[in-house]
């Protein structure tokens, strides 16, 4: 069984998202390992670290994901997390922007996937059975 | 221990010297209170929130508000006046950013210098205390309507005196709304008694003769929420606000989706909130009811969104709210343009025009669905009290505790967090889990046969999956959700 | 002198040879009627008018279709399947253009032909006759849903031919619903005459074992039309219909505004003309409702526009019409853009979805107001029928004649045109003047209390003013008009 | 009291917003002489002749205006009644368009005044009052 880290990042409290994450893929056969929301990018990291988790989920839903996301990657390569994928969700961005350039935007960071408002759990399932198994 | 009772001057004054000092804004010369006293007798009645809210009561209308921030002060200040103009928004607000929530001050300071730097706002808000009174006057002096804070702070005493010093006639909030959606673990006696000094100061002023509106902030997390859950915050809120000296007092709800229970809700809202005060003593009270457009996950789809608008218009209008925040069409995206938010106003305000002359007719089904309310929300309070010893303010962090009241999908681990909603056949919200939450045996059996007779006609089971398919619901075109087929054929359609 | 008598099938032929030499394309081979039953018979059910609406009955849904047509051929094909794919269009309709209305077919082919040398459509509608059953088969092969022909022609039989004869199975109109809006001097008894013969055409159909969709033009004029007088209308043509053999009837009704007068109405036409159907002994009779959203002048502002389809939608669902004939933002410019169509019909259908498990509760006002029109009509009936010395398409020419039933603001030179509708408090539809009308001294009384009411609430004459800011209301965002000061200081500005 | 033709032109039939011109043109202190739905130019220009109109105002709603109007000018011109001013109004052409462009082709065919769609009876008084008195 598979352990991925979900949580919110930063100083976001959009909960609702995360409690379904947590459902579905746990649903889906993973070990889920959810920081909940108000996380800290420490937070991620040290359950990561501490479950030998394949993957983190970052939902980010308020609009300050671009500042929270800072450095990430980067601090996951320090931890010893290089080889741990990194996702990112929800409604990353202040505004409508357009998408393909956010996507650019957070896949220069170092987020491996990247998705758009409106893409739900259920969208990311396919990709995280090709990049992690199950 | 925290308690529902008034704050004596002194304390208040006391505690004030050390919130002014939370950041260097806090300094300004017009936070002198007498200053503030003057100032805020000088607004002109149209510019004051508590006097236009009087007023549009008066005349049984329903006005509108939208919701708006961003982090550089003009663009601000242009996005409000584009608001007024464009929009016709008869109330402003200023949604404070998230930082600033949580009173990380450094934060939302890097969020201004770094959205200056790049041109756009990278904030989700307007960063009321970074900008100070300075700032927030500012913005005051450069629009004709009455402007409130609209956030989500569990500690606004700092924004709260800054905001008011600079003109604004209104701030939403109170100790359990602010808490328990938008925070984790800070702890509910906390939380009632920052608040309590937000009211208290609303209070003081009241004393010198400036009367100030506030408004307890009604959908909580905005998801499937019970009408008599959050009806029994807003008046437990209402309640804690008037002990505290405020007069004028506007309870909200967030639309659930069924026009009825709506109306039912928002009509229970207003009666139980009269009568509340009035039980406990409270005098002069002044109750109106705003009604939030959904609150949920909203369609992406922009004319979808638009009808969305739309209907919850018509609602609010039906049901006699007298304010109505309102949303837009790139709700689902994000914070929305300018253009795009007043478009939602204007939708907004062709409807609460258009059907002024109408109200929802009485009917057996309003009838019985206003008292199921009221029913629910009187053994809630009940509990509460109980739990208090009287003490309202005790009982409530006591009464949350033990799940006796509890909000569904909050974010807080001071919230029971057991109760799951989900919709009858009509699209009403009933409770399929209770948990703890007080209610009767006789109330238990009417959500279950309700739910139950839809989970037979759909044919499907009471499950956890029925209330994620209710949550994605709206944003999918319906209201009572048919049961989502899991193995998605195509992952990318919209579920 | 007409009469509403089933029209002899060797008539109907006689009829038959010489209408199909009106103009070329009458000549097509399609044309032979045993190819064309053929042909109907192998329309799969899911693109059969007739049948779908019967589906929708039975799940009690409300189903959309707009209005869309335009010169060219390939262009009219494309904007359908653009509706179909991005509006979710359940019907779609061929609305066909003013010249073929008229049967001026060469001004048609005219606008064809300028059509195609501009590149863009100059003609306001799909000439129908003019493409011919080679190219109405085309559209009809080219989509996936059931189509319709919309028009307003007061001699449709050879447009009704050719669109049968094309696998379109439902056709909208009637000889009094397509005259006294859409004429100025043609004689009812002609109208009914030539309807009769499209009646009969479908009657045929049916004979021979194809069920095919008949639609009276319920909105009229689409102005201030009190609902007692467009269900009546709607009544009258239905049996005109019946008799000819009709089965599967669509009784159309276009929103007045008030949302309890408007879901009374589509309640008492759908009970009213099943009642007078059966009472005048046509058995088997199967029969649904439409609503018109909005058809009086729209507002300008696309957001508002937006605004009064999302509510026109609620009202459509609330009142449980079977079907929904939408508008678009464009309203109130031209004919919409295929793009703003699909915008309307998504705002539309997601309201119709989200609020299909609500319906409007009973109540003592809706009860009333069903009442009330059913009172109105059955006496508006009686004087038809008393006219007609119970032959009702005799009856109807006289009672047109003598006003005894009476259309506002009607072009025809026919209609009486002394009647004058105004709105009540609530926005209610009443009758200020009513000419001739056939009602009793108590509706009489009835109305003017209400109107009397009104004007003296908002201190104003009973005036033909009142008629015209009330004609103006709705585009202004308003349903009922306070006066308009008449010295406009600003000539520019939205009335 | 100073003369006015009113119609509306074509195989148009919408008959609310001329029996709204009539009413308030009357009640303005004009002479109005309506042709009502259905005027084919010949209407009009007999109308004015016979009743020595100073303006006609031509109303299209339906769309069909731009063919409809086609030489209107000029035929006037031929019977005489080059000095009568021309105005047009309603929706004048089919779909929503550049209004300026519309205005211009409208000018082009000799119309003296031409009116967006919106552009209510009341919004002319002046400009009537202008070109021809009261
Ligand atoms: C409900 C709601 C709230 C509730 C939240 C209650 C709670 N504690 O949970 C309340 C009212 C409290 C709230 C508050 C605020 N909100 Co809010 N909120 C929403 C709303 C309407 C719905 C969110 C929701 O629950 N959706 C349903 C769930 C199931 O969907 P979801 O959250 O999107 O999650 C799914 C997907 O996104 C995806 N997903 C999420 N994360 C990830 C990660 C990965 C890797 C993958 C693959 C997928 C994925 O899967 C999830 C499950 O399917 C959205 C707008 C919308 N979507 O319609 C705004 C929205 C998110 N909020 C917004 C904002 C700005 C705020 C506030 C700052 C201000 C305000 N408007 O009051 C505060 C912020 C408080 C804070 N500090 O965080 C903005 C964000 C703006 C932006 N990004 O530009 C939004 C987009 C609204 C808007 N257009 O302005 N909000
Ligand atoms: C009601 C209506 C109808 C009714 C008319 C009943 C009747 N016999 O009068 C019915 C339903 C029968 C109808 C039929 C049709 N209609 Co129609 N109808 C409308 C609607 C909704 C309102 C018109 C109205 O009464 N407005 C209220 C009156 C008071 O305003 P008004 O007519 O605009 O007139 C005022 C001003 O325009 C101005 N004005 C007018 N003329 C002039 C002239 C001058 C010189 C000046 C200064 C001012 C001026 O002053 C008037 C008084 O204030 C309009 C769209 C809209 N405006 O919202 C479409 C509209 C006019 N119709 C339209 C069409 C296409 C049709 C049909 C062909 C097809 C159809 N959709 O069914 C048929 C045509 C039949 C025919 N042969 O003419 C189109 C025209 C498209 C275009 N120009 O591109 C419109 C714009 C709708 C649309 N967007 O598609 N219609």
């Amino acid at each position: 069984m598979k352990t991925v880290v979900i949580g919110v990042i930063g100083a976001d409290v959009h909960a609702v998202g995360n409690k379904i994450i947590d459902y579905v893929l746990t649903e889906k056969g993973y070990n889920v390992v959810n920081t909940g929301v108000l996380s800290s990018q420490e937070d991620f990291i040290s359950a990561a670290i501490e479950t030998d988790a394949k993957a983190i989920l970052v939902s980010s839903l308020y609009g300050h994901g671009e500042m929270d996301c800072v450095f990430f990657k980067e601090k996951c390569e320090e931890a010893g997390l290089g080889h741990v994928k990194l996702y990112v969700g929800g409604n990353i961005v202040v505004g409508k922007q357009d998408f393909n350039k956010v996507e650019k935007r957070f896949k220069k960071m170092g987020f491996d996937r990247v998705y758009a408002p409106g893409m739900k759990i259920e969208c990311a399932l396919d990709d995280l059975r090709e990049d992690i198994g199950i | 221990m925290v308690r529902n009772k008034k704050m004596l001057i002194e304390e208040f004054f006391e505690i004030r010297g050390e919130i002014l000092k939370q950041w260097n804004t806090g300094s300004h010369d017009d936070l002198d209170i007498e200053k503030a006293v003057a100032k805020l007798k000088n607004i002109p009645p149209h510019k004051n929130f508590a006097l236009k809210l009087r007023e549009a009561k008066k005349n049984g209308v329903t006005l509108i508000q939208p919701r708006a921030g961003v982090a550089r002060l003009d663009e601000h200040i242009e996005l409000l006046q584009f608001l007024e103009k464009e929009g016709k928004a008869d109330f402003l607000p200023s949604t404070i950013d998230s930082y600033t929530r949580q009173n990380r001050y450094q934060h939302a300071q890097d969020g201004i210098d770094e959205s200056e730097k790049k041109g756009r706002s990278l904030l989700n808000g307007f960063p009321a205390v970074n900008h100070g009174v300075e700032g927030c006057s500012k913005v005051f002096d450069s629009i004709n309507v009455p402007i409130q804070a609209r956030h989500g702070t569990p500690d606004a005493r700092l924004l709260s005196e800054i905001i008011h010093a600079s003109g604004w006639t209104s701030n939403e909030g109170g100790g359990i709304s602010y808490n328990i959606p938008y925070a984790k673990s800070i702890s509910l006696e906390e939380t009632i008694k920052n608040w309590q000094y937000c009211d208290r100061l609303v209070g003081y002023y009241q004393e010198q003769g400036v009367e100030l509106n506030r408004e307890p902030y009604g959908p909580l997390t905005g998801t499937l929420v019970p009408p008599s859950i959050s009806n029994t915050v807003a008046i437990i809120e209402s309640l804690l606000a008037a002990e505290q000296g405020v007069k004028n007092l506007t309870v909200g709800y967030g639309q659930g989706g069924n026009m009825v229970q709506d109306v039912a809700a928002l009509r229970a809202l207003e009666e139980q909130t009269n009568h509340y005060l009035k039980l406990f003593g409270y005098e002069d009270m002044f109750v109106t009811t705003v009604l939030h457009q959904w609150m949920g996950g909203f369609p992406s789809d922009e004319s979808e969104a638009m009808a969305l608008i739309a209907y919850a218009s018509t609602v609010a209008t039906y049901g006699g709210a007298t304010k109505m925040i309102t949303k837009t069409t790139h709700e689902s995206f994000g914070v929305p343009t300018k253009e795009a938010n007043a478009k939602g106003l204007r939708a907004s305000k062709f409807i609460t025009n258009l059907v002024k002359d109408q109200t929802m007719p009485d009917s057996i089904e309003l009838q019985f669905e206003i008292r199921q309310i009221k029913k629910e929300v009187d053994s809630l309070i009940e509990a509460i009290v109980r739990e208090g010893k009287g003490d309202i303010a005790r009982g409530a962090v006591k009464a949350f505790k033990k799940g006796l009241i509890d909000i569904p999908f909050a974010p807080s681990e001071l919230n029971y967090g057991k109760i799951l909603p989900a919709r009858d056949l009509e699209g009403k919200i009933r409770i399929l889990e209770f948990g703890n939450l007080a209610m009767s045996d006789e109330t238990k059996e009417f959500h279950k046969a309700k739910l139950e007779e839809r989970a037979k006609l759909q044919n499907r089971e009471l499950s956890i999956q029925m209330v994620i398919d209710d949550i994605y619901a709206v944003s999918n075109g319906n209201l009572v959700q048919q049961q989502i087929n899991s193995q998605l054929s195509d992952k990318r359609v919209k579920l």
